[in-house]
């Protein structure tokens, strides 16, 4: 078991003609995911990495059946590319691209509240189920199939913690790259719940970082709703207030709320460790 | 990217806000003749991006030609909070009966936009935000439908604005929503504005921050995006599209992503040193990123070691070190010990290629971090 | 009983300062209406016909408790009048504005529907509950108490029907003035709906005309779900197809649904007789 | 408000939308110089408000000056389903591969517009609808995010609509969709559009009708209203603020409110007459509005008797029945019978007020049809 994608997951690649696209539809395919569609406006009946491209995601849906999207397509139509999503529909849409106006994401945001779509992303490395599928750009090496559920807001941070669970043998049930920006389709409450009641999960990482009240709504989540051992990180403790650290997400208010500090309090009120490292992080999964 | 006070101030007056006359100066006869041109009083204002101006000494109120003088003397050249004061906007002092704060943000929380009104203005708004909460009216947008009329009322008269002005505020809010609309802001503030003795409506100070991802589609503002750095290594920075913020310690930083590269400042803090900046060099890095990411660090002064550290996913550890190796034999003596950690994609081919003549090589991240800063304790020492 | 106006329906006017609002407030409260509050930004403090005036609808509701809204607001600013009365929130809205744009009552419509708030136009004469209260312009002269309900897209041809009840004797419940633009808040159904509930309606008369379906679908939904035995009237047996006889509702789409005819057809399939002039309304609502 | 094709090919054109070359002319010399200009073969195409033009005669081909000129002669003035034809559009006759439909209209049921596309366009499209509706792929648009990009895509591929052309038939859709929402249109269609042999989409045709409830925000498309009437008594009426529609009977018709309008021309039809026309009075009528209607119906040559129908709500029996005395006193000889009836407010004083020299009186809308319609009777024996 697992959360979100499995064995069963179809694939529709939005955007598979370009660049990124065409490479990470053969990185995902060679992990032994079920790509089975592209889609790419004017590009129908073409096929890339072996996979078959239609005009639209409904016609791409429609013609193989496919359940999840990858999107890869540029900041500037990201947005369509979601709404296309799911309009489809399709169950889940992992989003991928960097750089996707903020105001694009407010418009998305209202139309996935009222939608059936779980939206991942953007500006995540995806979801990777380890020996079942990967949707994204995660590096499938560096995972190992186990019972530890990860949800992290930084790419390459995730990918640090990651091969320190792998080095110390702790297998991972479902990693998720939630995203960094401050819209965001997944949150972390929404990716824990998913895996407090997945069986096969019995530990939780989730990686935090500066910025926004994410952690803090996960932290009093934990504390009412989970059973399942949290174990946390937070990045950003020495980011100075008011500077902006790359993600658009991570800019500390000032308000008292959406610091490290903050973040940290609330988990450790709510019973999660935090490490200090990611190193450190990994050795309290092993203790757990 | 955030606008100054008087590139914000000229975007609202375009759209309809009023604002006071003024002229921006970089000399002290500039400002004189300025101030004479508009009248006094004027008020002398720090062109930086910092908080508090004023309490820290950036904004001065002058009466005459001869304290204008001594007021750009001492403004123009000072360092306010870290950053160099190189222009002043000079403007005519308003005379004021009310003082209320406007502003628009984007709730991350709520994903949608919120507007905030308040007849406690010209005060530090973060404190009555934290006091006296019920002080500030909000009301929050469907980013899809838009402000409402209706809404743009609710929050002023919710907010207690005086009736005699209400309608210019909520007309002022109107406008400055359809600016955070279109011009795809991520914040807007005006605090105060000042209600006058005729009961006219002035924006005394501007806030505008501008969604960097949305520059692609914002071009009058991304020209105003080189005007709006403070400092040459910001710049530099920029214009290389790193993500950079320049700190105050000695451990020069670089990595890919923002988690990473920010997990790294703490790491350095962890270990008792303290970062010199943050710098993350994005996905992907070739060489010639490499170079220049290295470029921006060694150019900073205050910089003793440099840990370079790299998680690969997209990027390639073989091509990063290839990158570091190019951008090192360029230099006779390597300006500051360089230690790289390379993990993830081809890392391991990465590490055998790094020409260990000119950076030093550690396995892990933590060992990185350890050896730069004591790398650092040794130089500054 | 009734539907949407009772004795304990208190009524908030916005636009009561204009001309027709502050007459047909004066009408309002003559007929007996609870009329409570107006609302007009820049008026609060004001008092219009005796009664009290807020900046907003919300205050006027929080203040006064009200629960029911007559709009007068000019065309161009209908929408958002409607809009903050949804948004107060309260209960039912009668738009009484004719010349609302139609692409703002597709905004409107839209947010209607995610709302708790009943429409009532725009572009009607309002709702009235003889003896309990009117809300809009309706005269209340020619009123009776009664049995029947009735429910009309159009305003004159509502008094016409009216008077011809209230001349046999036969007195209304409530009468709805649904308008008759091409998007409205209550259809017909709605109206018939709620008449179908009220244990004191005993007889229902709509008044259609041509244009659109919704008459189709009332046909459809009476057939099915409605015990109360209902008469109807359809205007417009005459207009060429195409032509625009006055409201924007009222084009025969030349689709085959839509015209005269087929709005007689399907009530005549649904069991309803419908009177070739208004006197023959009446006189078969006298033989139920 | 019904643009005439030139109007909406303007339009269309101003936002981006290919047209063909054309010119208006209204004399011979003036289609056959135009023609010229543009080149043969060109299209001589009348500008009425009237469906299947083609058909019935009003669109011809033409490959010379001579044909130019004899289908001028022809076209010009000709009486086209009770419309003259006083302005013809010479057009450029494009040659085409295939005819597309595109098309978006207020889906009043839905409560939003709707797209439309079908690759079986230049024909009676509604015909296509009646009988192969699977032939039009239909869209709709949520009218506050308004269309999204992917859903002209998505109109355009479920049509079938050719791979090579998609992509411009899509950002036609999208072109037409702005200006739908911006400018208030009811409908508007191309149909067809046309596609050359060099794979260029072009609109061979063109229907903008606009909200007449939001010309008063249309300024550019107001001004057009008065070209856009086709009949001089349209115009008056339209100039009046009357909604009027003029029929092909002899039974003059006035009242107050769509509904009850509409009534009293059916009631005239089971009465045994025909109506002459729908006047629309609206609510609150005074003095001048009822000389101005009566102006209108008089008008008519082939009106015989009128019926004065009023059920007053706002409207006051009082205040009518001083406007028709008023309006009629002006008269030496009343032109055609009048017949007047008064209900509602103030009715019973009205009909004490009315000159009954001047009018017939009648108590019940029935009695005041049948007895204007046994007058029409009269004088048109």
């Amino acid at each position: 078991m697992s959360i979100l994608v499995d064995d069963d997951t179809r694939v529709v690649v939005q955007g598979i003609t370009g660049g990124e696209g065409k490479f990470h539809t053969e990185q995902m395919i060679d992990y032994g995911t079920n790509v089975v569609a592209g889609a790419v406006p004017g590009r129908g009946g073409q096929t890339v990495a072996g996979v078959p491209v239609y005009d639209t995601v409904e016609r791409a849906a429609e013609a193989e059946d496919a359940d999840a999207s990858v999107i890869f397509v540029p900041p500037a139509f990201a947005a369509d590319a979601i709404f296309e999503a799911l309009d489809a529909p399709i169950d889940l849409a992992v989003a991928i691209t960097e750089g996707v106006p903020t105001q694009d994401m407010a418009a998305v945001n209202a139309a996935v509240s009222d939608s059936e779509t779980t939206l991942v992303g953007p500006n995540c490395p995806g979801v990777i189920t380890p020996g079942a599928g990967k949707l994204g750009i995660l590096p499938g090496n560096i995972f190992e199939p186990g019972n530890v559920g990860l949800v992290s807001r930084s790419g390459t941070l995730t990918y640090q913690v990651v091969s320190n669970l792998t080095d110390r043998g702790l297998g991972q049930s479902t990693a998720v790259g939630i995203g960094g920006d401050p819209i965001i389709g997944t949150s972390f409450v929404d990716a824990i719940e998913l895996f407090e009641a997945d069986p096969d999960t019995d530990a939780i990482v989730m990686c935090g970082e500066i910025g926004g009240e994410d952690e803090e709504r996960a932290a009093a989540f934990i504390d009412d709703h989970v059973d399942t051992p949290v174990a946390g990180f937070i990045a950003g403790r020495t980011a100075p207030p008011g500077k902006r650290m790359g993600h658009a997400g991570a800019i500390v208010s000032g308000s008292g709320t959406g610091t490290a500090q903050s973040k940290i309090d609330a988990l450790g009120e709510a019973g999660v460790p935090v490490g200090d490292t990611p190193a450190e992080v990994a050795a309290i999964v092993a203790d757990f | 990217m955030r606008l100054h006070e008087h590139q914000a101030k000229n975007v609202f007056a375009g759209a309809g806000v009023p604002i006071p006359d003024s002229a921006l100066a970089t000399t002290t006869e500039g400002v004189v003749d300025a101030a004479e041109e508009i009248g006094f009083p004027v008020a002398v204002k720090a062109q930086v991006h910092v908080g508090g101006r004023g309490k820290a000494g950036g904004i001065e109120l002058v009466e005459s030609p001869e304290e204008a003088r001594a007021a750009a003397d001492r403004i123009l050249g000072m360092d306010l909070k870290g950053y160099t004061v190189e222009t002043v906007l000079v403007e005519a002092a308003v005379e004021f009966v009310n003082e209320l704060y406007v502003g628009i943000t984007m709730d991350r929380d709520a994903g949608q936009p919120v507007l905030m009104v308040s007849t406690e203005g010209g005060v530090d708004i973060e404190a009555v935000a934290a006091e006296t909460p019920e002080a500030i009216a909000r009301v929050h947008v469907d980013p899809v439908a838009g402000l409402r009329p209706f809404q743009a009322r609710q929050a002023v008269y919710r907010a207690g604005v005086p009736d005699d002005v209400a309608s210019d505020v909520a007309s002022v809010l109107s406008t400055l929503y359809e600016l955070f609309d279109e011009r795809d802001a991520s914040e807007i503030e005006i605090n105060p504005v000042m209600v006058t003795n005729d009961r006219e409506v002035v924006a005394a100070d501007a806030v505008m921050n501008v969604d960097d991802d949305a520059l692609f589609r914002q071009a009058g503002l991304a020209e105003l995006e080189a005007e709006s750095y403070t400092n040459d290594l910001e710049r530099t920075a920029g214009e290389y599209g790193f993500d950079y913020v320049r700190l105050d310690g000695n451990v020069g930083i670089i990595g890919n992503g923002a988690g990473l590269v920010m997990t790294t400042l703490d790491l350095v803090d962890y270990f008792g040193g303290t970062p010199a900046n943050f710098l993350d060099i994005g996905g992907g890095a070739k060489a010639e990123r490499v170079a220049n990411a290295l470029d921006v660090v060694f150019a900073d002064d205050n910089v003793d070691s440099v840990v370079f550290n790299i998680f690969g996913g997209i990027t390639r550890g073989d091509e990063v070190a290839e990158g570091i190796n190019t951008a090192l034999e360029q230099f006779e003596a390597i300006p500051k010990p360089v230690v790289v950690r390379l993990a993830g994609t081809n890392a391991e081919a990465g590490m055998e290629i790094l020409n260990t003549d000119l950076v030093e090589v550690e396995a892990t991240l933590e060992d990185a971090v350890e050896r730069a800063v004591d790398n650092a304790n040794e130089v500054s020492q």
